[in-house]
């Protein structure tokens, strides 16, 4: 009966399925079958990324939970503790953009809710193809107004994340939903079953045939058969999950529990299955008492659906009626479906009769672990060689005149203004939003203390794709750069591996390479990995994403009312630049834009100048010294500047940068000095009378620092080596850049 | 029995939906559709003895509850 | 004085209104769940924003059936001050203590922005601490605050002075492009006949910290501070 | 020509807000509903010569834009 068929049907491989039988010690039937394709899952068991991510730094002082729980946490003072986690819904978002990214918010808040904290803000980083592609402007519509539509409903501000456009995700958008809440750090529980003898409960939405195979599908490949997967399409019910949220908060408080656990991915098998094993325990539960809303579902079905908004949680001795009663407040019915065993085992009865029955170990720690083989890719030998001389001569084309370059540059989708974005986001309830998004970082103030967090979620695929271990290293110090450009101190970060088929020797490699750069760059700059996320299979038709790591970094502000924002505050203050510009064209957004033109490699990082650099940005936003303060990245020193002027109502800006010397022709030198992306620079504005202050601290802290102009004026006015290369009204250009992403959807159904 | 309830806007309220939808299917190159208006439909699953009853429930449904009398009428059919 | 915050389930500003009464106005300040039956004393009561009941079929539609709105009902009909933030304002209008309804916004999009909004009369308990005409720069957040009435009941509304808030620009001038959902008239807060109880669409709650980006919204509370310290205030002369 | 088109979430689809209608209406105490399911609708205005051609062109309108087909399934009526 399971024959090589069914076996694909559940994405097992045949030396899989020999080490179930191996392991059982018989056939298992189709339910095991089942619970084992979705434990053994690359989503469920990261059996390809595993010995990787082993090599992650994951401690230190303010860490409270590392890796391995629904969440990490982090030590924030005065007792309490940030949780946090990041998710993708890559694949479900593609095949229903607004379900697919409204389910990938409500799994992200669960995984928070879960641990005991109340979820305080979102974050979300998408990529998709060029929005000029057909199709593109229709998926973006879909997975925003999904995001919007449950995280709006729930009350959960989201108050940043990234927009990136580019043809390489045309294919395989990328949904990455970032959630952090706050709780006693005290009070943090955790995902265990525990107590011989426990109860076992359900609680939530009923439970369907949605979703089934979910967890495999998002462990394989797209091709034109995708479609007939379309049934595991699952509804999100932001009512529920708000029901549960508050029902569940409550019920923390009671200590009535001893572990609780969202069912996300692989559902009941998965939530059972860890709650298990994290408390040295067994699970047995009876698929007839779990709340149905379908007729005649099978055990199979009850045990592998991935029906949103639902809980699994053991409660203590005693307490059960107390917990009972507390759901029931809220409309909820907790239902006992099973109890907690002495005897390790994952055990599934339907109406008394066993219909499952497998060691947790052989679903976890057995879960297959692989050396996947690792080959450097033959394309980066070609596409890291960058002859910046060749984009004039060749064709004898002279280079664009830097004005239109820069407009070119704001008015291109990836760098320009994400309003229409966030403004279909509720990013102030809550009423603890002091970075708006379009701000830089977001950062919300925790009530009751001083204190604030800031948060960032930062990635570059194409530096990436042009050097994984470099790009991945640029990814965590622009995401901490951010936030410490806010004025908080990073403490911690979270990934999302956004990468293709690692059965391909090429991707795995792309894949050890940005991890040992995560790790690397979170070593030096003290942020350690408290958690995150693996999405692999991100290919259509065989061919890959760029390899996108996407990092958020939370930092912590001490006085709330010192955060910094990226916009220029007044006429005739000071312009410092921190760090120095080397004209780093590889991987730019100017090559990407100007010149259609994707390679070189990526800008080099120091990481103890980038992390002496962030100690300094939060010592100065400490000791006020700092009006605003902007990192620059995409885009270059130009592109900053402008953003530094936008939405100050047209303060313009004097600036005076030195040039460099990266090629022949002196307009590809002044292109490089503007536009190039060198790392660890961040635009700072000061009021006069502080400016000695900050360069002192600078020269201290061992950061280059030059005044490099002043604000006033209508006009951003650009000089490299002394003479003057942009000269932009900023009302023209700022109208320009905020319209660029809306001009795409007028005249488009909702 | 099931009765279905089809709540459309009153005529005299603007329907920025239907618009949407309008606009959006003439830039599509639509513009056999003159007119578009968006309403709602509901199905419901009821336990009555015969369709008058039905129809009865149904519409004292519609009136509390599915349809707001302010901008919304409805029409309801029964099988 | 007490503030009661009626919470039904799905609001999500209840925690923003009780910290603007109780932490940044120093008011007692109450949550009343929507199975409750009496207003635990309160002097002014608001609805908070939110998606009581996931705002399911319609905004506010299921929440005036909670048995917490016979009380609130009976609390308007004898004067006493109720305010419908966002949600709340749906719930006003589904539950026929404000006149008119909502539509989706004409963009289709749920918006989240500082608008700015002009003040048409402050003889109610939640504008008297402003002056007409002033332009007050608040945020909104809501997808269906596109009000409509029908043209009659328009007339009486205009004719009554029950509008009690307009979207303008910054200069407190009425121009389309300064309307941010397609409401009629551009009204963004309207009162009853009685002019005790108001509905507004913008969040006055999120606008009154500098920290939060601005204080324009503490003038609606100060009002009904004032209000409900002089009740003369609350029944308001000159309503017809 | 008016064409009225139903859309609806595929019987397999969850439909929140058919079920806390649903929940609403027991609550109210209105027992003889047993389920509801909640579609959207929509009428056409159709400058179309004869039925088959309004059907036709209500029918591409429905699959490009009206219904989600990987959720949902639609029906059609012309008069
Ligand atoms: N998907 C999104 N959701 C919410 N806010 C967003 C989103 N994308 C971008 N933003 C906001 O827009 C601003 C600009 O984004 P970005 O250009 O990535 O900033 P930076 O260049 O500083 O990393 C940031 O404040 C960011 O939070
Ligand atoms: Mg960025």
């Amino acid at each position: 009966m399971i024959d090589a068929k069914v076996l694909e049907r559940h994405g097992l491989k045949a030396d899989e399925y020999e080490r179930i039988v191996a392991f059982m010690g018989r056939e298992p039937n189709l339910t095991e079958l089942g619970i084992f394709s979705v434990m053994w899952s690359e989503h469920c068991s990261y059996k390809s990324s595993r010995v990787h991510l082993k090599t992650l730094p994951t401690e230190g002082p303010q860490v409270l939970q590392g890796p391995g729980e629904n969440a990490g946490a982090v030590d924030v003072g005065e007792g309490l503790a940030a949780v946090f986690k990041i998710e993708s819904h890559n694949h479900p978002s593609f095949i229903e953009p607004y379900q697919g990214a409204a389910t990938g918010v409500g799994g992200i808040i669960r995984d928070i809710f879960t641990m005991g904290a109340r979820p305080i803000a979102l974050l979300n980083s998408l990529r998709f193809g060029s929005l000029d592609a057909p199709g593109t402007a229709r998926l973006v519509e879909g997975v925003v107004a999904g995001i919007a539509g449950y995280g709006n409903s729930i009350g959960i501000p989201t108050i940043g994340g990234e927009v990136v456009f580019e043809p390489s995700y045309a294919g395989n958008p990328l949904v990455n939903v970032f959630c952090l809440g706050i709780a006693k750090a005290s009070d943090i529980i955790k995902g265990v079953a525990s107590g011989v003898g426990n109860a076992v409960y359900y609680v939530g939405a009923k439970t369907g045939r949605d979703g089934i195979h979910g967890a495999t599908m998002a462990s394989a490949e797209f091709d034109e058969k995708s479609a007939e997967k379309r049934p595991a399409v699952q509804v999100g019910d932001p009512f529920m999950e708000k029901l549960l949220l508050e029902a569940c908060l409550e019920v923390m408080q009671t200590d009535a529990l001893i572990g609780i656990q969202d069912m996300g991915a692989a559902g009941l098998t998965c939530s059972t299955t860890e709650m298990g094993s994290r408390g040295g325990a067994g699970v047995e539960i009876d698929v007839s008492l779990v709340p149905q809303r379908e007729t005649g579902m099978t055990p199979y079905e009850i045990m592998l659906s991935e029906s949103q908004e639902r809980m699994l949680l053991v409660a203590k001795p005693g307490r059960e009626a107390e917990v009972e009663r507390i759901f029931e407040k809220w409309d909820l019915h907790a239902v006992k479906i099973g109890h907690v065993t002495s005897d390790g085992m994952l055990r599934v009865k339907e109406n008394g009769v066993v219909v499952a029955e497998i060691p947790n170990r052989a679903l976890t720690d057995e879960a297959p672990l692989y050396r996947r083989p690792m080959t450097e890719p033959g394309y980066l030998r070609d596409v890291t060689l960058l002859d910046l001389d060749a984009l004039s001569r060749d064709g004898q084309k002279a280079l664009p005149e830097q004005n239109a370059a820069l407009l070119a540059i704001l008015a291109s989708p990836t760098v320009a203004s994400k309003r229409w974005v966030y403004r279909q986001y509720d990013h102030m309830v809550r009423t603890n939003t002091i970075n708006l998004p379009g701000l830089g970082a977001g950062v919300v103030r925790i009530k009751g203390t001083d204190r604030a967090l800031a948060m960032s979620l930062d990635g570059n695929g194409r530096y990436c794709y042009l050097d994984p271990r470099r790009g991945a290293m640029l990814a965590v110090a622009e995401a901490a750069r951010n936030v410490a450009c806010s004025g908080a101190l990073p403490l911690a970060a979270t990934n999302c591996l956004n990468f293709g088929n690692p059965e391909r020797p090429a991707i795995m490699w792309q894949l050890a390479k940005a991890v040992e750069g995560i790790g690397e760059a979170c070593r030096a700059l003290n942020v350690p990995i408290t958690g995150g996320n693996v999405s692999l299979y991100n290919e259509t038709d065989g061919k890959a994403i760029y390899p996108t790591p996407t990092i958020g970094v939370v930092g912590l502000l001490e006085h709330a009312d010192r955060v910094v924002g990226r916009r220029f505050q007044e006429a005739g203050d000071v312009i410092i630049l921190l760090g120095e510009g080397r004209g780093e064209l590889g991987g730019s957004e100017y090559l990407n834009v100007v010149h259609g033109v994707v390679r070189g490699v990526p800008p080099a990082l120091n990481l103890d100048a980038e992390h002496s650099l962030q100690l300094l940005l939060v010592a100065l936003a400490t000791d006020q010294m700092m009006r605003s303060a902007h990192d620059c990245s995409d885009g270059g020193i130009a592109v900053t500047l402008a953003e530094c002027c936008f939405g100050t109502n047209g303060i313009g800006a004097e600036v005076s940068i030195a040039g460099v010397q990266v090629g022949r022709g002196p307009a590809v030198n002044v292109a490089a000095a503007l536009f190039g992306e060198s790392a660890s620079r961040v635009v700072v504005s000061a009021v006069p009378e502080d400016v000695t202050r900050v360069l002192e601290r600078a020269a201290a802290a061992g950061v280059p620092a030059a005044v490099i102009g002043q604000t006033g004026g209508s006009q951003l006015r650009i000089a490299v080596g002394g003479a003057i290369v942009i000269d932009q009204s900023v009302d023209d250009a700022e109208r320009l850049w905020s319209g660029a992403i809306e001009r795409y959807f007028v005249k488009r159904v909702a | 029995m099931r009765a279905r309830v089809f709540v459309t806007l009153k005529p005299s309220v603007f329907d920025p939906q239907g618009k949407v939808i309008a606009d959006a299917l003439h830039s599509l190159g639509y513009d056999g559709v003159a007119d578009v208006r968006q309403g709602k439909y509901f199905e419901l699953e009821l336990s009555a003895a015969d369709a008058a009853t039905a129809r009865t429930l149904a519409a004292e449904v519609a009136d509390k509850v599915l349809a707001n009398p302010v901008i919304e009428s409805y029409r309801i059919e029964v099988d | 004085m007490k503030f009661g915050i009626v919470v039904f389930p799905g609001s999500n500003c209840d925690e923003d209104a009780l910290h603007a009464a109780r932490d940044l106005f120093g008011q007692e300040a109450d949550y009343l769940w929507h199975k409750d039956t009496d207003l635990k004393g309160a002097d002014v009561l608001i609805l908070p924003g939110g998606f009581a009941h996931g705002d399911y079929l319609r905004t506010g539609a299921m929440a005036r059936f909670s048995p917490i709105m016979a009380p609130v009902r009976a609390f308007a009909e004898r004067g006493g001050p109720v305010l419908g933030i966002c949600n709340g304002f749906q719930i006003l209008l589904e539950s026929g203590l404000l006149p008119g309804a909502m539509l989706r916004n004409r963009s289709l999009k749920y918006r989240c922005e500082h608008v700015h909004v002009r003040v048409e009369q402050n003889d109610t308990p939640f504008s008297s601490a402003a002056s007409v005409g002033q332009v007050l720069r608040i945020p909104i957040g809501h997808g269906e605050g596109n009000y409509f009435a029908p043209s009659d009941m328009l007339e009486r509304i205009e004719t009554n002075r029950q509008v009690i808030l307009r979207y303008t620009d910054a200069a407190g001038r009425l121009d389309d492009h300064s309307n941010p959902n397609g409401s009629v008239n551009a009204i963004a807060a309207i009162c009853n006949e009685q002019r005790n109880v108001v509905g507004m669409m913008p969040h006055p709650e999120r606008a009154c910290e500098a920290l939060l980006g601005g204080v324009d919204g503490r003038v609606i509370f100060e009002s009904i501070l004032r209000a409900v310290e002089r009740p003369a205030l609350q029944v308001a002369g000159r309503s017809r």
